[in-house]
């Protein structure tokens, strides 16, 4: 019974994702001595944290068989509108946290609106959305004169509890959350329930509107979270912080094994496949090679661990 | 006789899957002029049988025989050519191309390599005149309901010419008159030295069409041979392997006075202005030709679909649910006809399948509990003779099976009203039996149930009160005396008469 | 059998088909009337050869990566490598046309490397079985990687008289649209066509009928390959040289054009020309923007809600049915 | 206005108040914010002159071919000068040429295009800009030792100019040993991202050649957190790079593409449609940023966005200098 356990454990595409985190790990070590340093891992793992967060979101999004393309502008509106909200009153800095979580998580739930009201297509309503806040950005960005002097942004971004960066905490709090969310609960069901036939979780009873919304308002609250982590680690908002997280987000969830088309997937798979995503970028930045070659080497390798772990299960 | 080879034949073919065999050493020979039919329990073997006949699955043993030389590699391309069609479980379609386009696929007529629309339109336009199939050809599939669909995948078969036919479960969604059109036309391939064969659960149309049976059962052929001195009750022992009972359970009145649902000037989707009291502790048949609004009615009920009415009373609440959620609040289950699109979740497992309705109305962030989802998919399982692991994909389940599992992840919440859509198409004589029993029980318990079938005999032997449906409007509510095939038929054509009349 | 009168009848098989794939995108090509309309009245000069010239350059690529994608989600596929492929493709017609292979031979290795590529993407995810969003996003990175070491920094050069007769003062530009969507029509009438339909929506039951499933998914790929670097020489042509980050945007919008205009992600689901009309509402709608005397701030979120709303108000209005 | 202007592309056809076209090639960045600031405060002063009608702003949202596209709007809708920051060194080239047929003036700034078809071109010299930068950094490691190369993104024209201005002195100095080179975008985070791996590669690092925007930042930030000692870095006038310079007391360089080259090209751009002579080229000075005149910059950083740039003050007095200068 046990070994039946531990074989499907075993064979499962988060552990080899994992696994496959590992082998380039060690690998890499040997090439670049200084890579496999304990300081560079756990720093990796703290960037994996910000995507983690964010792929947190597209993780339900995409389980439900949705996409947020709004996340990037999101996490940028969280990490450049906190430094604007740091009201000096609230000496722990929470209150302007929390404000701008009730911020990116209506901004999540207006998505939810179109997706689940409107019937517009998930792509097309958040990458409007994303187009919006660019808009809004604008208008916010280089507001405010003010850096942000946020104690609890600060600590986030810089603190280590116990050697643990402050930003691996959250993310590990974050994910014990999701994961008990998506595989404990009965919300966890309903959402694989719409991914995989919406109209069969419809006549089962499932809400499949509220859900819908949820699922959207989650995923801009964790993109939120993660501007908040990014803006704590790089002391500093900008324009264009969320950039990378779009596809980033999107990459983890597949490559953890997360099915695009919806209604499968976990996110203990995404988990693996963040830490992957800057792992290889890791890798290739200390290569020395020209930049093409460089571009080359990353989606060389990709696609070459995508042949060892992801096969995409038949459907229909 | 015995001078010709078998235009196509099977000599001991095995096949599992993932380890499970699921035939083992099957033979089976298709004659010329004759109607075969293939029968056995769900999950028997059956369709995997055909799949191997029509190329679409290899063998793991035995051998694919046509014209009595053994096919190194049969695919479904060489199938084609060998003039073997196939009516799938209208699997074949695609929603977005036209009829015309859906009949052709795979083989159409070409002019200087392209495809010849003309051509085409008066081939497709033959072959859909010799099924009854009246739409106009550039209608995209997807427009059409189920039976209708079928009926493009037969035609889709017959437009290619066969010299072998293969039907699987053609029937299960058609009503009694496209029923008939189809039997008819069969009679008359079999004139022109078609060899058919035919999968049905329905042995009255075997009994009446078919000359020969093979009988799978679990996997292996326990009967091949002739019809002939072979009478119903003898095929469902060779299938179940024991005595049959009765098909249908003894009809006892236990309609009592009350109303479960009352509707006045009720209107959602075709249906229009029409009125309908559904009794506590009966049976309600819903029938009529197919694609006359009765599904309409059934989900308008339910709240699946915009509904409008002038006054409403749903187990004692007044007015409409207005949305499934509330629909399942006040006891009210919709069982829906394509299990594949609507009822499940093929992907997921079939515990997760059966969970789904709890799911739903848990609160959201309640714990769930695996082992006793475990516990009531067991008890669930073992109710509806669903064998096997229950871990898998549903899609791994043969069709019957997945009925049963669409019925069966409402058993736990104790509905006070059964809505029914075909929930005995492609079923097996023994589950109809089982689910049939369930349904009498069911209402004897003082529960309601409304029945919509396109099997016309189930709507006789087993409703309490038949309400035939005709363009949108109820036109005739047949009570238990009154019953009959031939009532039932009538009411459903009565346009079709009174236009000739006039 | 009354042959004569039934053949008669069926002989109008394929208009009447053309006609019902109209419904799903009526809403859209309305909008996108109303916008050319809205266009014409704001920038009279529209109607001059000259300026329906220009008009139709600016929406040319855009609409052939539309088409590329389109053709790519209708059998079940996807493609994030769009952009890099333009590029790539712009890269090698501006590093070859006025070299020793010519414009012809420029124009070769141009179509070449798309039907190249988009094969191999598409035998990478159909025969190995891989998640076309993740291997082409991978790919997008290697095709991109190859443009970057072509032409490291923009440069190159199209002979003038190519970009003059492509991107110059005449509708060349439209009247190769017109024949590309003739060559799509052709395509959908040879037996690859249907399938791709076949193939995306229901592939075990077309592989079932005999269609070469596999085969048309393939060929899909070097089909949106071609269009994509063709698009990328256009854009070379457009520009006078080649810019190995030229393409980057073309992936987002082709997809945006693409569901714009009806096109699903399960496959076999809307249009190609549903997808020209997306793509040709996104880029009408900059031109509009601009004569409208819309501010940044106020452009992007007219953007938002024009794509918005050319969804939800048809959608909206069959709710209402 | 003049009959035979001397400036390119003008035709003196055009008369005051001018409408003049803002072709940005992506607003939503602070460093455009700013310059948009700065131009939009140029067109208030020349409103008041009389001088310009209205200012109309298209952004490309960092697409060159959404560019291309509005730059036709523009000539459409017959603008009478452009001012344009190019999405691309070469792409703009046949429409700018367009539009320079038509007779409007065409001011290219910041990123430009490979073309002599606008009326002038306004840059800092970008080659000359890694050329001090690598002196800088050569001198400050004491002519020999092991450095970083941070570069902007890569195939994009002034990233690759200012690396190659930086060869000669590279190659003049061969004990000056190249560890690694990047190429990310103008963020502090990608750079951060990189420099924190390259550093765990790399136990001994002198100095850290940074090719512009707010690399440097990152650069800094990423050997705070590892705790290792500051080296030498170059950067720009960035406003957390010069406060990050002062709190740690770096060894630092810095110089700055001003913001001002918005409000530059508008004013170059009037005085063209007026029939002066302009340039083709006027190459805006490289200011120096080190330890004896940051103190200047940081006093009036409360002026400025906390992720923007500190540039230096500009009056028409200084663009009338520029435009004498060349
Ligand atoms: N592709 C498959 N993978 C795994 N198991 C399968 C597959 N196809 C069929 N099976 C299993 O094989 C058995 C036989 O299935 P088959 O569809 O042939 O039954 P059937 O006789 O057609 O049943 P029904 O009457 O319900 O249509 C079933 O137990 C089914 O679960
Ligand atoms: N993707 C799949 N994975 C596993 N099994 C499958 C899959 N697709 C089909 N099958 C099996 O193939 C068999 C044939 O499919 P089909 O849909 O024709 O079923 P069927 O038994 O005829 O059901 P129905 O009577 O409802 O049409 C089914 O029994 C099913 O178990
Ligand atoms: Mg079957
Ligand atoms: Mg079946």
């Amino acid at each position: 019974m046990g070994g039946r356990r531990t074989l499907t454990i075993l064979r499962s595409r988060p552990f080899l994702t994992l696994a496959i985190v590992a082998a380039v790990w060690i690998a890499a070590s040997f090439v670049s001595r200084g890579f496999g340093a304990y300081g560079h891992l756990r720093y990796l793992v703290e960037l994996a944290a910000v995507i983690g967060l964010v792929a947190a979101g597209q993780t339900f999004v995409v389980i439900a068989g949705g996409i947020d393309l709004s996340v990037a502008a999101i996490v940028t509106v969280s990490a450049v509108s906190l430094p604007l909200l740091s009201w000096q009153a609230d000496p722990t800095g929470l209150t302007a946290v929390l404000a701008v979580l009730a911020l990116t998580t209506t901004i999540g739930l207006v998505n939810g609106l179109g997706v689940a009201l409107l019937r517009v297509h998930p792509m097309i309503m958040t990458l409007a959305m994303a187009t919006f806040l660019q808009g809004l950005l604008i208008i916010i960005a280089g507001g405010s004169a003010v850096t942000a002097e946020n104690p609890l942004v600060r600590w986030l971004g810089n603190a280590r509890p116990a050697g643990i960066p402050a930003g691996v905490l959250l993310w590990v709090a974050v994910s014990v959350i999701v994961l008990a969310a998506m595989h404990a609960t009965s919300f966890g069901a309903r959402l694989f329930a719409i991914g995989a036939n919406p109209l069969a979780a419809t006549l089962s009873g499932v809400p499949v509107a509220s859900t819908t919304l949820a699922v959207y308002a989650i995923s801009g609250f964790t993109s939120g979270l993660a501007g908040v982590l990014v803006l704590g680690m790089n002391g500093q908002g900008y324009v264009g912080i969320g950039d990378p997280y779009l596809l980033a987000s999107i990459a983890a969830v597949v490559l953890g094994g997360t099915s695009i088309l919806g209604g499968l997937g976990t996110y203990a798979g995404t988990i693996p496949g963040a830490i992957l995503l800057v792992t290889i970028t890791a890798l290739i930045t200390v290569v020395n090679a020209s930049p093409g070659w460089r571009s080359i080497l990353f989606g060389s390798l990709i696609l070459g661990l995508l042949l060892l772990s992801g096969r995409e299960q038949a459907r229909r | 006789m015995l001078a010709t080879a078998p235009l196509l034949a099977a000599r001991g073919v095995s096949k599992s899957f993932f380890g499970n065999p699921v035939l083992r050493d099957v033979s089976i020979a298709l004659q010329p002029g004759r109607v075969h039919a293939l029968l056995g329990e769900n999950g028997a073997g059956k369709s995997t049988l055909i799949n191997l006949l029509s190329g679409a699955l290899r063998p793991d043993g035995g051998a694919i025989e046509v014209d009595g030389r053994p096919v190194s590699r049969m695919t479904p391309a060489y199938a084609q050519q060998a003039g073997i069609a196939v009516v799938q479980q209208e699997l074949s379609l695609t929603a977005s191309l036209s009829i015309a386009e859906n009949i052709g696929l795979g083989a159409y007529p070409r002019r200087f390599g392209l495809l010849d629309y003309p051509e085409l339109a008066v081939r497709a336009r033959a072959a859909c005149d010799l099924v009854g199939l009246d739409e106009p050809l550039s209608m995209p599939v997807g427009h059409l309901s189920l039976g209708r669909r079928q009926m493009v995948e037969i035609a889709k078969a017959l437009y290619r010419r066969p010299r072998v036919l293969i039907l699987d479960e053609p029937t299960s969604s058609l009503s009694a008159t496209e029923t008939k059109v189809l039997t008819n036309l069969l009679e008359r391939l079999r004139g022109e030295r078609i060899a058919i064969l035919y999968i049905s659960h329905r042995l009255n149309e075997v009994m009446a069409l078919c000359q020969h049976v093979t009988v799978l059962k679990d996997g292996t052929c326990t009967a091949d041979r002739s019809l002939e001195g072979t009478d119903a009750n003898e095929l469902v022992r060779l299938m179940v392997g024991r005595d049959p009972g009765d098909l249908f359970p003894r009809w006892q009145a236990s309609a009592l006075a009350a109303n479960a649902i009352s509707v006045r000037n009720f209107s959602a989707g075709l249906m229009r202005d029409v009125d309908l009291d559904v009794r506590t502790g009966e049976v309600l048949g819903i029938g009529g030709l197919v694609g006359q609004g009765q599904e309409d009615l059934l989900l308008g009920l339910y709240g699946a679909i915009p509904a409008r009415t002038a006054s409403a009373t749903v187990n004692g609440a007044l007015g409409l649910p207005g949305g499934v959620p509330k629909a399942n609040a006040l006891g009210l289950a919709y069982v829906p006809a394509d299990r594949k699109r609507e009822g499940l979740h093929l992907i997921h497992s079939i515990i997760t399948n059966m969970m789904l309705p709890a799911f739903a109305r848990l609160p959201a962030l309640k714990l769930r509990s695996r082992r006793a989802e475990r516990e009531t998919a067991r008890g669930l399982a073992a109710q509806l003779g669903i064998k096997g692991d229950l871990g898998r994909p549903a899609q791994a389940l043969s069709g019957g099976n997945q009925q049963k599992v669409a019925l069966a992840k409402w058993m736990p919440h104790h509905p006070l009203a059964l809505l029914l859509n075909d929930p005995t198409r492609g079923v097996d004589v023994e589950t109809k039996r089982e689910i049939y029993m369930m349904l009498r029980n069911f209402a004897a318990a003082g529960k309601a149930v409304v029945l919509l079938s396109s099997d016309t005999p189930e709507l006789v032997h087993l409703c309490d009160r038949v309400a035939v449906v005709r363009e949108g409007q109820i036109v005739a509510m047949l009570e238990r005396g009154a019953l009959s095939e031939e009532a039932i038929v009538s009411a459903a054509m009565g346009a079709e008469h009174q236009k000739v009349a006039a | 059998m009354s042959t004569v009168a039934s053949s008669r009848q069926a002989g109008a098989l394929y208009w009447p088909v053309q006609l019902r794939r109209n419904v799903g995108v009526r809403g859209l090509f309305a909008v996108v009337m109303a916008f050319l309309v809205a266009y014409g009245f704001l920038f009279p000069g529209l109607l001059t050869a000259s300026g329906f010239a220009k008009f139709t350059q600016s929406w040319f690529p855009l609409a052939l990566v539309a088409m590329a994608q389109a053709i790519l989600m209708l059998t079940g596929g996807i493609s994030l490598a769009i952009g890099a492929m333009v590029s790539l493709g712009a890269v090698i017609a501006a590093t070859t046309m006025t070299g020793p292979l010519g414009v012809a031979g420029g124009a070769a290795a141009v179509a070449l490397t798309g039907i190249g590529i988009g094969g191999a993407t598409g035998f990478i995810v159909v025969k190995l079985r891989l998640p076309a969003i993740v291997v082409t996003l991978a790919g997008s990175f290697i095709i991109g990687g190859a443009a970057l070491l072509i032409l490291p920094r923009p440069g190159g050069a199209i002979p003038e008289w190519l970009s003059d007769l492509l991107a110059g003062n005449t509708p060349a530009a439209f009247v190769l649209l017109v024949l590309i969507v003739l060559l799509w029509k052709l395509y959908l009438a040879t037996p690859l066509g249907l399938s791709l339909y076949a193939a995306g929506e229901n592939p075990v039951g077309a592989y079932r009928s005999g269609v070469p499933v596999d085969g048309a998914r393939v060929a899909a790929y070097a089909i949106s390959g071609l269009l994509c670097t063709g698009a990328g020489l256009f854009v070379a042509a457009q520009t006078g040289s080649g810019d190995p980050v030229i393409g980057t945007a073309f992936t987002l919008n082709s997809i945006a054009a693409a569901v714009l205009g009806g096109i699903g992600f399960l496959g076999g689901q809307g249009t190609m020309r549903g997808a020209l009309a997306g793509s040709l509402l996104l880029s009408l709608m900059i031109s509009v923007m601009f004569f409208l005397g819309f501010t940044p701030v106020a452009q992007y979120v007219a953007q938002g809600l024009i794509i918005i709303g050319a969804v939800a108000i048809p959608q909206f209005r069959k709710v209402q049915q | 206005s003049q009959a035979n202007a001397a400036a390119k592309c003008i035709k003196g056809d055009r008369e005051a108040p001018y409408t003049i076209g803002w072709a940005n090639i992506y607003s939503v960045p602070t460093w455009m914010k700013q310059t948009q600031g700065t131009i939009e405060a140029e067109i208030e002063t020349l409103k008041k002159q009389g001088l310009v009608d209205k200012l109309v702003v298209t952004d490309a949202q960092g697409d060159a071919n959404v560019q291309i596209q509005q730059i036709q709007s523009m000539i459409d809708s017959d603008v009478d000068a452009i001012i344009l920051i190019a999405g691309s060194s070469t792409a703009p080239a046949r429409v700018l040429a367009d539009a320079c047929a038509k007779g409007i003036a065409i001011i290219n700034f910041d990123s430009l295009v490979d073309t002599d078809q606008v009326t002038a071109k306004v840059n800092t010299d970008s080659a000359q800009w890694g050329d001090q930068a690598a002196k800088f950094l050569i001198d400050a490691i004491g002519g020999k030792g092991k450095i970083l190369i941070l570069n902007g993104p890569a195939g994009v024209s002034v990233s690759d100019d200012r690396r190659k201005g930086a060869d000669a002195a590279l190659k003049a100095h061969p004990e000056v040993t190249v560890l690694a080179e990047t190429n990310t975008p103008y963020n502090v985070a990608p750079a951060q991202e990189a420099v924190t791996s390259l550093l765990f590669a790399n136990s001994e690092i002198d100095g850290i050649l940074s090719l512009g925007g707010a690399l440097s930042a990152g650069a800094v930030l990423a050997l705070d957190k590892q705790g290792r000692e500051q080296v030498p870095v170059t950067g720009e006038n960035a406003r957390q790079f010069l406060e990050l310079w002062k709190e740690k007391g770096l060894k630092s360089w810095a110089t700055m593409q001003p913001n001002w080259l918005g409000a530059f090209a508008t004013y170059t751009a009037v005085q063209a449609l007026e029939g002066k002579d302009v340039p083709a080229f006027v190459k805006i000075p490289l200011p120096v940023i080190d330890n004896s005149n940051i103190d200047q910059y940081l006093a009036r950083a409360a002026d400025f966005p906390a992720d923007g740039y500190i540039y230096s003050p500009f009056d028409e007095a200084l663009f009338k200098k520029l435009l004498a200068e060349q």
